[in-house]
């Protein structure tokens, strides 16, 4: 690898370094654009006492659920994990920990994180359970919680498009929380669809600029569908 | 005759106005959207990142990367716009939503809602819910006016974890549609056959009881 | 205007409710997208007593510096003022006040008063003129400042295409400030160069969605360019 | 003897890294780019919104709606990619930049910078300086060792209005290359020809002079 080529032959380089005890930030909204190829090597593994950042935890045996059967996962920092019996058992035999965090709190905590902003106040959360401990303040009259942003060890992504030098574009609402996890990692890494060469795609039409992507691999994908839900053509 | 869930989302449904973006919750505020108005424009969005979503797709059309926040496939409409997380709750946040329907289990006559959260049973999280509404100026809830058990759910106080503090200043509920200020209840208007002395019965916060109590149109 | 149409006929109506003593934020840096359009509109109506968030003001007979001509700006918040003559003059004479404020924090300040954020800490300005007065506070050992967030009764962009429910593409770096600008207006108005119908841009590749955009012109461009650098053709 | 400008830029250039971000401030730090080596892939960030800025464009490409942060019409390279002021400064308040260059007036032992703003003459602005500077991890800053009058800009501490507090660890004058650590500036090495004797004098603050001090390579 030289210049600006992220790309990485295997999954298991693209997690050299991830070690027991680290904290990841992981893109995806349930199942739909997760990184499933780098979830599948850390079960490979077995990388354990992880902290897991991620608005959800997939299912039982999709997506970051799977590293719950070996209970590779420490603490979930999420907005919701209802889908998921291996989840509820761990909870509720207190082996795994939980800090429910607000859907567009923990998207800006780590588009914060990346940005080098450690914090910043919101009204979300002000007068729940989930401002108790934290700082209140008041601006024009309103009440706000100072929230603090959140970095990961490692930050692994999902990208529908990506160039040799890690550019990103995204498919439809696989977007979700990709862009702002990816710019919160020491580390990042993305697993794409598709690979292009550098200068294959519009420098304005890019999601995430490749600078903040370290590791680029190509994968494959089942994209499995939680809720199939159709209608009749008319 | 206490409204049905479908009756609930029609009764929402006429606080629609020409040109707005709203955002739906899960559940019957999930059913609004089958009731708009022909010949008002309005545009959905959904959590997830996207501005302008559409029906469920049919069979041909399903696609695992185009999803709303219940997590289902959907389509998006002409005119669609999607983005990421940190976009849409920037969104959200920043007011822009000009309406939010959301369910609850709670609302009290502070405007408080708890509607994520029922101590004992297992903590599924709170998603969206307590962005939509701290961002949103215009919130509407909609719920059952009691809960199955009989007990209700338009309280002095909620008892359960809140959602959000003093935000609530509309309810829907099958029984009637309240308005909430100073600390109280307002009746503004019943469902169809409904008396007032059931609303006031089903009703545990201060209610406000005008001299008429308009039937609702649906 | 049915829906979600915003395009208006003319400059003038898009400046409806423009009042003495308002706050504009402006998109653009140095004359490299900036609302042409609307400038001139301001200009001909004469209001006054603006305060005026841009990056820059313009020089003396382009962009925001031609409201400096008939003295109608009170105040400007900016990062650099450099190329204005009579800028020079109005802030000698006591005339025109400046609010120095860094690029980047500008940015942010826009991006987080349209993101419903009133306040970040940024490690931007410490130590300097800048965080005098605000408040200090230490995250893991190293000291930020509080920055609240900016938001104006009107915003004005300027857009290369849009579609006529305002959803807004930038052309190269005219893009610049503004996306966070076109989310910070109590009502924001974009002058575009091509207008397109609804469906003709790609959902995903949209810049700023049509949520922020109140009003909508095409307009005209001179497009000055202020340094023309080139090199000689190998 | 004094290194001239494109000398300092080479220099300067010799702390480039294959696969570098760089962040080139506007004088000698913008002639870095003339200099990077051979082999050697370096994308220059604008912080009005370009990552991956090519050369002056020929008469012919010339497009008013692609400047630097100069304001100088400019190209993008293959691979770059355009965005906007926000995520620009996310970029490099967050410290994805991995090199910083700029210009100063002054700057001290204590890592202090001064660089915008001359009290009495005409205040210009910042622009994105002070971001840069407290958002980068590796900042170079490169000046004439003295002003025109012959005073340091070296100093124990800095006189002008700060531009970033305790940041800069590394500079590069037409005299010498000197590191800030421990509130006193450290000789690593000397222009061609220069004496230790010569940048002592020039020198206001402290300065650690270590028993040989090599000749810097351009």
């Amino acid at each position: 690898m030289a210049g600006f080529d992220k790309v990485i032959e295997s999954p298991a380089a693209a997690l050299d370094g991830l070690q027991d005890g680290m904290t990841l930030i992981a893109g995806g909204f349930g199942l739909c654009g997760i990184p499933e190829n780098l979830i599948a090597e850390i079960k490979r593994r077995g990388t354990r006492d992880l902290t897991i950042v991620s608005n959800n935890c997939g299912v039982d045996d999709f997506g970051l659920g799977i590293l719950l059967q070996d209970r590779q996962v420490k603490k979930m920092v999420s907005s919701y994990v209802g889908e998921n019996k291996l989840f509820e058992e761990q909870l509720l035999d207190g082996t795994l920990e939980l800090e429910l965090t607000p859907q567009g709190t923990l998207a800006e905590k780590m588009r914060a994180g990346g940005a080098g902003i450690p914090a910043f106040y919101t009204a979300t959360g002000y007068g729940t359970l989930v401002g108790e401990g934290k700082d209140v303040r008041q601006f024009n009259g309103r009440n706000y919680i100072l929230e603090e942003s959140i970095t990961g060890d490692f930050a692994l992504v999902k990208a529908w498009k990506a160039d040799r030098y890690g550019n990103l574009i995204f498919r439809h609402t696989a977007q979700n929380f990709n862009p702002p996890a990816a710019t919160a990692g020491r580390i990042t890494v993305a697993e794409v669809e598709i690979l292009v060469e550098p200068g294959d795609l519009d420098p304005a039409q890019i999601h995430t600029p490749g600078i903040y992507i370290d590791r680029l691999i190509q994968g494959t994908f089942e994209k499995r569908i939680e809720q199939r839900t159709t209608r009749t053509a008319a | 005759m206490a409204l049905s869930r479908e009756q609930l989302a029609q009764r929402v449904a006429r606080e629609l106005r020409d040109g707005y973006y709203v955002n739906l919750g899960i559940g019957i505020p999930t059913l609004v959207a089958n009731y708009i108005p022909a010949g008002m424009q309005v545009m959905l969005q959904s959590e997830n990142g996207l501005l302008g979503m559409g029906p469920f797709p049919t069979e041909d059309e399903v696609d695992a990367d185009l999803i709303n926040a219940g997590k289902q496939t959907v389509t998006a409409v002409t005119g669609a716009s999607i983005f990421s997380s940190a976009e849409s709750f920037a969104m959200i946040r920043g007011g822009h939503i000009d309406l939010t329907v959301l369910g609850a289990f709670e609302v009290d006559v502070q405007g408080n809602i708890a509607s994520y959260m029922i101590p004992g049973k297992l903590i599924k999280g709170m998603g969206g819910a307590m962005d939509l509404v701290a961002g949103a100026e215009n919130i509407i809830v909609t719920m059952t006016h009691a809960s199955r058990s009989g007990e209700s759910k338009l309280l002095p106080q909620c008892t359960l974890p809140l959602t959000g503090a003093a935000c609530i200043k509309r309810v829907v509920t099958d029984l009637a549609y309240l308005e909430i200020a100073d600390g109280k209840f307002w009746l503004k208007e019943r469902a169809p056959g409904v008396e007032v002395a059931e609303i006031a019965h089903q009703t545990a916060g201060e209610l406000v009881v005008p001299k008429t109590v308009p039937e609702m149109q649906l």
